[in-house]
C-alpha cells in the first residue's frame, strides 16, 4: 500500500507551476514557511502569480522575495505589515491586493481541503471586506458567504514526513500549513526530516498523506527570526 | 497623573477571574501578562495557533518554530496546546476565549472599533483582527485617550475603515476607565489627578459621567 | 496558568444533567464510548434525554443501556442496525429517532465547536433526508443547509488527558470524540490515564483543553468488541 | 456460471489503478481488499477515520481501540493515518477518494442508488453512506443481479428509500459488468456461461448490450 511521492527536490516539485497559477504558501511571518520551493519559485521565475498566503514575508525573505522580483500579479493576505516593498507596490497600483481577516483566510482553506464549497462568518461584518459579498441572516446576526478556495498549487514546510506524504509540524510552525495542505489542487510539502512509512505514529499525523501529492527533504534551512524577544536575566 | 502603559496593562488584569482564557492583542495588551493577580489561573491564547503561551524564551534558548502572533519568541508552558489556525479562530468563533484585550486607533460610543487601516496612508491588514472583535463577548481596549496630535481617540463614529461592530465592552485609556453603554461612553474611573473635566474635554463621542466615579486603583 | 477541571468520578461529572437535556456521546459503534459516564447515566436515572451518537450501542452495553432503561427521548444518530431493542421501539413509536448521514454528523459537531452556524452539504439530497430542509445552490449543485448542533453537554472519552483538559485519542477510537468535545456546552471528558500538565507533548494534543470543562479518570474499562475478526493463520 | 462473491470482488480489483485511494464497504466490496492486482499500490480509507487499512490481526492481537466503518477488528499499515471523522468525511467530500466500492439493494438506469432502508421493516440508518455517493467521483457497486424472490435489482426507479441520486457510475453483479449511460445500463460483460438473454430477463430497467460485450476476465 506503499504510494510513493518522494521528488528529489524542490525544482522538481514546482517545475509544472506555471505561470498565472494560484499558489498557496503555509506559514506565519516567517515561520513554517516553504523556504525551499519559495527559493525555487524565484529561481524559475514564474510570473503572474495569485498568491495566498497569511503574510507576505519580509523584503528579502519569504514570500516577499517573490514580490521583490515583481513575481506576483496578486496577493491574498491578512497581515502584511513587515513588508515595505509590499506597501510601496500596493500603493503605487503595481500589486493587487486582497486583504481578508486571518480567521476567514483559515476557514477557508479549510472547507476547501472538506469539500465545503462556503462558509459563513462574522468577522467583517459592517467593515469594508463586506463590500460585495452575499450576506445571510441567521439567529438574528448578520453573515458575511466566505467561499472556499481554489488553488492550483499548495505549497507547505513540515517538520518531518514520510514517503506516502503524511506529515507532522512542529510547534507553532504548524499554522496555516495542514490547511493549506488539504486546500491545493495539487500539494507540494517540503520536509525537514524525510522518513520511511511507519516511522510515525499514525495517531500524530497532523496531514494526512491523501491530501499531499509531493515530497521531498528540504535543505540548509534559514529559520529566520523575525522579531527575536528574550527574558531578562538576572 | 495618566497611567503609564503598564498601569493600564495592571488596570486590565484585574478584568481576569480565573480560569479564563485570554487573547492578548500586540501592545500594551501584552503587558498584561505582567500583572496577572495572585491566585488567579488565566490561560493565553495566541491566535496563530498556541493555548499556553509562556513568557520569552532566555538569550539564546529562542526557537524560530515558536512565536507568538506578533512574531515574538515566546515559550510554551506545562499543559499547552498547539494547533492549527482554523482551529485556533474555530475556539474564538465558538466563544471558547473569555475575554480579548486590543488596541486601537480609534473607538466609537456605540462600541465601534477601528485599527487595521488609514488609507492611502498605512496598509498593514487586519489580521486577527476582525475575527476577534466579531466573535468574542468580552472585548477590552487598552490605548491611549488621544492621538499624538491631542485628538480623542473616543469618538461619535469612527472616522477610519472598521475592524468591527458594535463590540467594544470596555475602554482602560492613561485617563480613566470607561464601558460602552447605550448612551454612550460610560466613565467608571479616572485616573489618580486627572480631574473629570480633562476628561470630558478630551473624549469626543457621548460622555456620561457614573455617579459613583472613583479613582484607578492599580 | 493551570486551570484545574479535574472531577472526581463519572457521578460527579454529570450530576448536572437534568431531564429532559441534549447529550452527545462520543464513539463509533463501542469503539472509544465513555463507559464511566454511560453506567453513571444508567445509575442516575435521568429521563427525557435527546442522544445524538453515531450509533445507539447494542442492546447491553453502550448507549444502548439507556435506551433500555427508557431514559432516551430522541435519538440522533447515523447507524443503529447493532441494536435490536432500538429498532423496536423505534418501530413501536416509543422513541423519537432522526437519522442523518455520518459525515453530517460529524461536520455539525465540527462547525458547532468552530462556532460557525451551518453548513452547506451534498449528502442526502434527493432523498429523504432532504424533506423540510433549506437549500442553496452552488455551482449548479444543490447542498441542504445542515445546522450547527447545540447540545447541553458532550461526554467523550479519550485515552490520556491533562487535568487542564487536553485529550489525547487512541486509534480509531477517536471518531467523533474531539468533535463532540468541541459541541458541548459542557464537555466531559473521561480517560483512561490522567497525567499532570506538561506530562503530554503540545504537538500531539487532538484536543485543546479549552474545549472540556471536566475531565476525570475512568476505571474499569470493558471496551467491548462488537465484531472480533481475526486472520486465518496456518 | 454466475461470478462468485469472491469474482465479483475479483472484477472491481481491477478498477484499481496504482496511487488510489479506496473506501470498501461492508460485505463484498470489503472481499476487493484480497485482490489488489501485482504492482498495484492502494491505500484503503475507512470512514471511521483511518487511511491505511490493514488486514484483520491475528487472533489474539485484536483490539478494541482499532475497528473499521464495519466495527470489525484490524491493523493499519506502515503509513497509515488516523483522524477525526470530520476529516474523514471531509476528505472524501472533497474528492481525494478516488474510488467507492459499496453494496446495494436497488440501482436505477440513472444511476440512482437505495441501500439503507426498508421503510417499516429495516430501519438501520444510512451510516456513511450518503455521504459517500454524494461525494465520491467513481462509485462502483457489488451485488447480486436479484434479490432472493428473484426479482432484478437493477431497475428504471429504485422503489426503496434513496440514499444518493445520479450517482453510481458502474455495477458489477454475479451476472456481469454494467456501466451507467444515458441510455440506462450500458451491460459491458456479462459472467462466463452466462447468456445475454438471462441478462436480459433478469435487468428491469433499461438496459443495452455493449456491441463488444465480452466475458468477465478475472
Amino acid at each position: 500500500m506503499s504510494i510513493n511521492k518522494v521528488v528529489a527536490n524542490a525544482d522538481e516539485a514546482i517545475q509544472d507551476i506555471q505561470d498565472g497559477a494560484t499558489v498557496m504558501f503555509g506559514g506565519f511571518g516567517l515561520c513554517g514557511i516553504p523556504e525551499n520551493c519559495i527559493a525555487a519559485m524565484v529561481k524559475k521565475g514564474t510570473t503572474n502569480l495569485t498568491c495566498i498566503s497569511n503574510n507576505a514575508g519580509v523584503n528579502d525573505f519569504g514570500v516577499g522575495l517573490m514580490l521583490h522580483k515583481k513575481q506576483v500579479k496578486k496577493m491574498i493576505a491578512s497581515y502584511v505589515g513587515e513588508n515595505t516593498e509590499f506597501e510601496r507596490q500596493l500603493l503605487s497600483g503595481e500589486l493587487e491586493v486582497q486583504l481578508i481577516p486571518q480567521g476567514t483566510l483559515a476557514t477557508r482553506c479549510l472547507i476547501a481541503g472538506y469539500g465545503i464549497p462556503f462558509v459563513p462568518v462574522l468577522a467583517g461584518v459592517g467593515t469594508e471586506v463586506a463590500e460585495g459579498k452575499e450576506t445571510v441572516v441567521r439567529n438574528g446576526k448578520k453573515y458575511l458567504i466566505e467561499e472556499a478556495f481554489e488553488a492550483d498549487f499548495a505549497i507547505v514546510k513540515a517538520w518531518k514526513g514520510d514517503t506516502m506524504g503524511n506529515l507532522i509540524f512542529k510547534d507553532t510552525a504548524r499554522n496555516f500549513n495542514p490547511l493549506m495542505a488539504m486546500a491545493g489542487k495539487t500539494t507540494i510539502a517540503e520536509v525537514e526530516e524525510l522518513v520511511n512509512p511507519g516511522q510515525l505514529n499514525p495517531n500524530m499525523i497532523h496531514t494526512p498523506g491523501i491530501y499531499v501529492h509531493r515530497i521531498f527533504q528540504g535543505t540548509n534551512y534559514e529559520k529566520r527570526i523575525e522579531h527575536k524577544t528574550v527574558r531578562k536575566t538576572n | 497623573m495618566a497611567l503609564t502603559k503598564e498601569q493600564i496593562a495592571q488596570r486590565i488584569a484585574k478584568e481576569l477571574k480565573d480560569g479564563y482564557y485570554v487573547n492578548l492583542g500586540i501592545g500594551i495588551p501584552t503587558l498584561v501578562a505582567n500583572f496577572i493577580p495572585e491566585g488567579i489561573n488565566v490561560v493565553l491564547q495566541s491566535e496563530n495557533g498556541l493555548l499556553g503561551m509562556g513568557p520569552f524564551p532566555e538569550d539564546g534558548k529562542e526557537d524560530a518554530d515558536l512565536i507568538n502572533a506578533g512574531k515574538q519568541t515566546i515559550t510554551t508552558l506545562p499543559g499547552s496546546a498547539i494547533f492549527d489556525s482554523a482551529m485556533s479562530f474555530g475556539m474564538i468563533r465558538a466563544g471558547k476565549v473569555h475575554l480579548t484585550v486590543l488596541g486601537a486607533m480609534e473607538v466609537a460610543d456605540n462600541g465601534d472599533i477601528a485599527n487595521w487601516k488609514i488609507p492611502n496612508k498605512m496598509v498593514k491588514g487586519m489580521g486577527g483582527a476582525m475575527d476577534l472583535v466579531a466573535a468574542a463577548k468580552n472585548i477590552i481596549v487598552a490605548m491611549q485617550q488621544t492621538n499624538p496630535k491631542g485628538e480623542s481617540k473616543l469618538l461619535s463614529k469612527c472616522s477610519l475603515p472598521l475592524t468591527g461592530i458594535k463590540c467594544v465592552t470596555k475602554i482602560v485609556t492613561d485617563l480613566g476607565v470607561f464601558e460602552i453603554i447605550p448612551d454612550g461612553f460610560l466613565c467608571v474611573e479616572h485616573a489618580p489627578d486627572v480631574t473629570i473635566d480633562e476628561i470630558k474635554a478630551k473624549t469626543s463621542g457621548r460622555l456620561v459621567i457614573a455617579d459613583n466615579v472613583k479613582p484607578v486603583a492599580i
